[in-house]
């Protein structure tokens, strides 16, 4: 049934639409008329080197998230402690900080160490990035229930063999859209970076570098191609995450 | 062999007060009881779930109250049967068997010759996530068998089936009995499994074990009038016996046989006789009633009477009811034979 | 019950806890041994402005995302279309999207109205923080009951007047939570408005600024004044968010 | 008043098929069914909330079928009441009024006045979702009389309900239709529901109104075998009489009077005895019958028998089937009077 107050709202939304899906389609398809620049910025060396900093990093940091985010996940889910309302303010806090700061908060806290360095970047993508794992495998493993992982053990199973062939199985799905969003968020990073760590340089770094060096056109071509590498495992991941969860995320 | 002795537990809202009971190797014992019991509960303590806060369950001579539930060999087989969703029926079943380290070959063996048993080899390779209810309770029951336990605990195994599925698994549960010969405690709130299965019966209401007992002799004596009224026994009446005549409240009602002194009676109610006319019989209890109200059974309708002070509830079929047009508050007339009437 | 595993798991969640405080901790207390920065930082009108900057850009891309949002979200909860996948991506995009390249984005897309004035710092802070009130609100109105509003339609209230009436107030707590989300991300929010926007000062680019001209130490007072306000901000309005919907967030 | 004619919808895998049926104004329509019927997008349809691929709804001779549901006058009562949880109770029953732009004094008057007919006028400051399931179901009626509607539909009002409760709110329901006289539709799988409260009764099964009529023609003339079924006949024969004798497969019944040709019969289970030994009494109808199985029905036992090619249900209680030992697969005899058989 069409009516006018359902096209009203869609309307209003489709603005929305318009507003994010503009400046990606404009950037993308302006640099279709200058594919030699493309063709360029994909054989310099500086822009290669670049683009596999960002891709490293950012799938380091996921999987640190990982390893240590998926037992939090767990604790938070089954353990019932005090100051665990605490810790989960912990985990949520740091999407509210503005990215300068974690900047600077990472260098008072670790200072030299990670100054211009990988685990610099590493760790301005984890702090802003981790509560996306933690979340989503604290929620993977609170709809497991408790019940099926005592039936495991009545079958003689230790709590560890639980842990890893029940457990985390059943939870898998979860964890795996959880460290997919904490992939996104860490190779979106930009601020923290510039404080922690200017060198090894970031494809994200560099395309700012080109801008503020040769202005807006000169670093459209990397833009394009960070755009396109993003797009391309976030989508692919987001399609494994359904199929393999037979759900949608 | 498996001996419970005054387990107890408390909760902030519930507790498990001095469960006490025995079961012999090969013996299957079903524990009957309401939603809210503690059955499950129960369960759980003997699974090691959790520990009591005292009391004491001893297997095989052995104290295993505080034994983590994996060092116990008592398998639990929860409510909705708790398979890995995860994992094929093959690796259902096979999950007991290689935590123990069994060979592969042994391992294969033994799931084939199991699900052979339950008719379910044709299912070995398939998802669990698409078996019907049937099905995966066959697998949850051959998961738990394939690793002998001394024990197997069954919550509800056979809730959430259709009546037709239902009577069909209850009669292969008793070929899988007499087949496999295992140790079982079944817990359930259905009158029909405790027939057909139990050797052994025990009641639970509120946390409490009121009775355990042969099946036959809890349903014929039970102990108390709770017990009486959940097996399913309506118009229980106390009242004083003098002779073949039992005086209760302000109604005389005639007894099949002597009795002298306080005694329980209950008149079945689908013995009771209504009509809407006084009717001369060789039913020698006559009494008028008033029709308070009626609730459909199902299979029929229960009328809730009212005679003199007492509360009588007699079964008729809905097409009796119709054809004699019974509306609430009307008067009536009921009747019973004495020998309907059982003394307990 | 105690047992070894779980300690093993608290242990490794516990390390990431101490990664993400430590920072916090560390910048917040050692500020206090500097009271008098603090104060100063306090009166002075460049920092004064910026906070104002920050806080009032941030705000304002929050409404505008409940206003054009909540709609969208309501039309991807109750409408099945052609394209509802694609439009979907699209609001969940933007995540992924390295904050340098949505600077340039924005900026090819609509160039010098956005650049170095307040709508730049807004159209930045909207792109990277709408998809969560879209999606809370999407998943707000998901969880009212179809039957509720056309009972309210069977006894007389139009569309509009179900809307406004029952749906809205129904989904209102899962919007309210997507929108205090929304806020935390756009005011944490760097890479982009360096690019987009480096006037009108913002705190978060302030910090930068001090950083970059005066070091470390003079950055951290505004630092830790930018910590404040979040978290005074974002812990409040998530126990309002709880008290108001009965439940967690 | 309010007309359905030939009103038909398809789904995938569902559809409604051809309903057909009229209510007159004051009329309390009871439509019963198994739950799978159709019964709630037939309601959903009247109420306006899709349009049907064919036929029509009239109301008062208009046809209403393509109109919204805000301008037909039928307030929609959904399982589980459909209540605005974020509104107090006074808001939730003065939504329609306010709907109607009526004056801030005369909707408090209204309210008040249907409030303390339905006994919840202590509620109206009270939050929605603390209420109990009587309170409720009381609020959506009340909100849903006081904007006079022409027709009130119900779908399932009483189920979710405990036994006590449902009864209490049956009686209540009855003397609210009295005083406040209002015209409904009411959709169960109860039949007490049905014959407490319905003048008129359709019953509906697989899309389709198999039969509409009195409530009590209904019952005691079920159109088709399916139907009887459904209202809970059991042991339904068909077979050629010849005067007094019925042959039936390969059994030979005796009929209460004389018939000649097809008949189809009913012997209520609960008529038939059941004995471990061949008796001889007044029943005309002795047989040997096997125990197939047995099935829990809560008040009784019920048991299913084969005698010759066919297959018989019969009742009795717990304790006289504890008593007799009865088991799978025994010899019983079973024995019934003519005048216990029902022909339809």
């Amino acid at each position: 049934m069409k009516d006018n107050f359902s096209v009203f709202l869609a309307s209003l939304g489709a603005f929305l639409v318009a507003f994010l899906i503009i400046p990606i389609a404009v950037t993308v398809s302006t640099q279709l008329f200058d594919l030699n620049a493309l063709i360029k910025a994909l054989n310099d060396e500086v822009v290669l080197n670049s683009l596999f900093n960002s891709i490293f990093t950012s799938t380091v940091a996921t999987l640190i998230s990982l390893v240590f985010g998926v037992p939090l996940g767990y604790v938070l889910a089954r353990k019932n402690f005090k100051g665990k309302n605490f810790i989960q303010a912990v985990v949520d806090i740091p999407v509210t900080i503005p990215h300068s700061v974690v900047g600077i908060m990472l260098l008072f806290a670790y200072s030299e160490a990670i100054l211009d360095n990988y685990l610099g970047i590493i760790a301005a993508m984890l702090f802003v990035s981790a509560s996306f794992t933690v979340n989503s495998a604290r929620d993977g493993f609170m709809s497991v229930n408790e019940k099926i992982e005592y039936v495991a053990r009545t079958l003689g199973a230790s709590k560890v063999r639980v842990f890893f062939t029940i457990s985390l199985p059943l939870a898998l799905h979860s964890i795996f859209t959880g460290a997919i969003m904490s992939w996104a968020r860490a190779i979106s990073e930009v601020g923290a970076i510039l404080i922690v760590a200017y060198y090894p340089k970031t494809a994200q770094v560099l395309v700012m570098d080109y801008f503020n060096n040769y202005g807006l056109s000169a670093s459209r071509p990397i833009a394009v191609i960070l755009i396109l590498i993003s797009l391309v495992i976030f989508v692919t991941l987001r399609r494994v995450a359904v199929v393999k969860g037979g759900g949608s995320i | 062999m498996l001996k419970v002795e005054d387990l107890s537990k408390s909760w902030k809202d519930f507790s498990l007060k001095r469960i006490n009971f025995e079961i012999q190797k090969g013996e299957y014992f079903v524990i009957l009881g309401p939603s809210g019991a503690g059955k499950t509960l129960l369960l759980e303590a003997i699974a090691g779930i959790f520990i009591p806060d005292s009391g004491r369950i001893l297997l095989n001579g052995e104290d295993i109250t505080e034994k983590p539930p994996e060092k116990r060999e008592i398998a639990y087989i929860p409510q909705n049967y708790g398979l890995f969703d995860h994992m094929k029926v093959f690796d259902n079943i096979a999950y007991g068997l290689k935590v123990r380290k069994f060979a592969r070959e042994e391992i294969r063996k033994q799931v084939e010759e199991i699900a052979k048993a339950l008719d379910i080899k044709h299912l070995l390779d398939r998802k669990v996530k698409n078996l019907s209810a049937g099905e995966r309770q066959r697998v949850a029951i051959a998961r738990a068998i394939v690793i002998s336990p001394q024990v197997i605990l069954l919550d509800e195994p056979f809730s959430n089936l259709d009546v037709n599925l239902k009577n069909k698994l209850l009669r292969e549960m008793k070929r899988w009995r007499r087949e496999l010969n295992f140790t079982a405690i079944h817990v359930t709130h259905s009158f029909d499994e405790a027939l057909s299965l139990g050797d052994k019966l025990g009641i639970m209401m509120n946390g409490k074990m009121d009775q355990v007992g042969e099946v036959k002799e809890v349903f014929s004596k039970p102990k108390t009038e709770d017990i009486a009224r959940f097996l399913g026994y309506e118009n229980i009446l106390e009242g004083h016996a003098e002779g073949k005549i039992l005086y209760s409240e302000n109604i005389k009602i005639e007894l099949p046989q002597e009795f002298y002194g306080r005694v329980r009676v209950m008149i079945p109610p689908q013995n009771i006789l209504i009509s809407k006319n006084m009717i001369f019989s060789s039913a020698r209890n006559n009494f008028k009633a008033i029709v308070e109200e009626f609730e459909d059974l199902g299979a029929l309708i229960k009328l809730k009477l009212r005679v003199n002070g007492i509360k009588l509830a007699a079964h008729l079929t809905k097409a009796s009811f119709v054809d004699m047009g019974i509306k609430e508050d009307e008067e009536v007339y009921v009747s019973f034979k004495s020998t309907a009437i059982h003394v307990f």
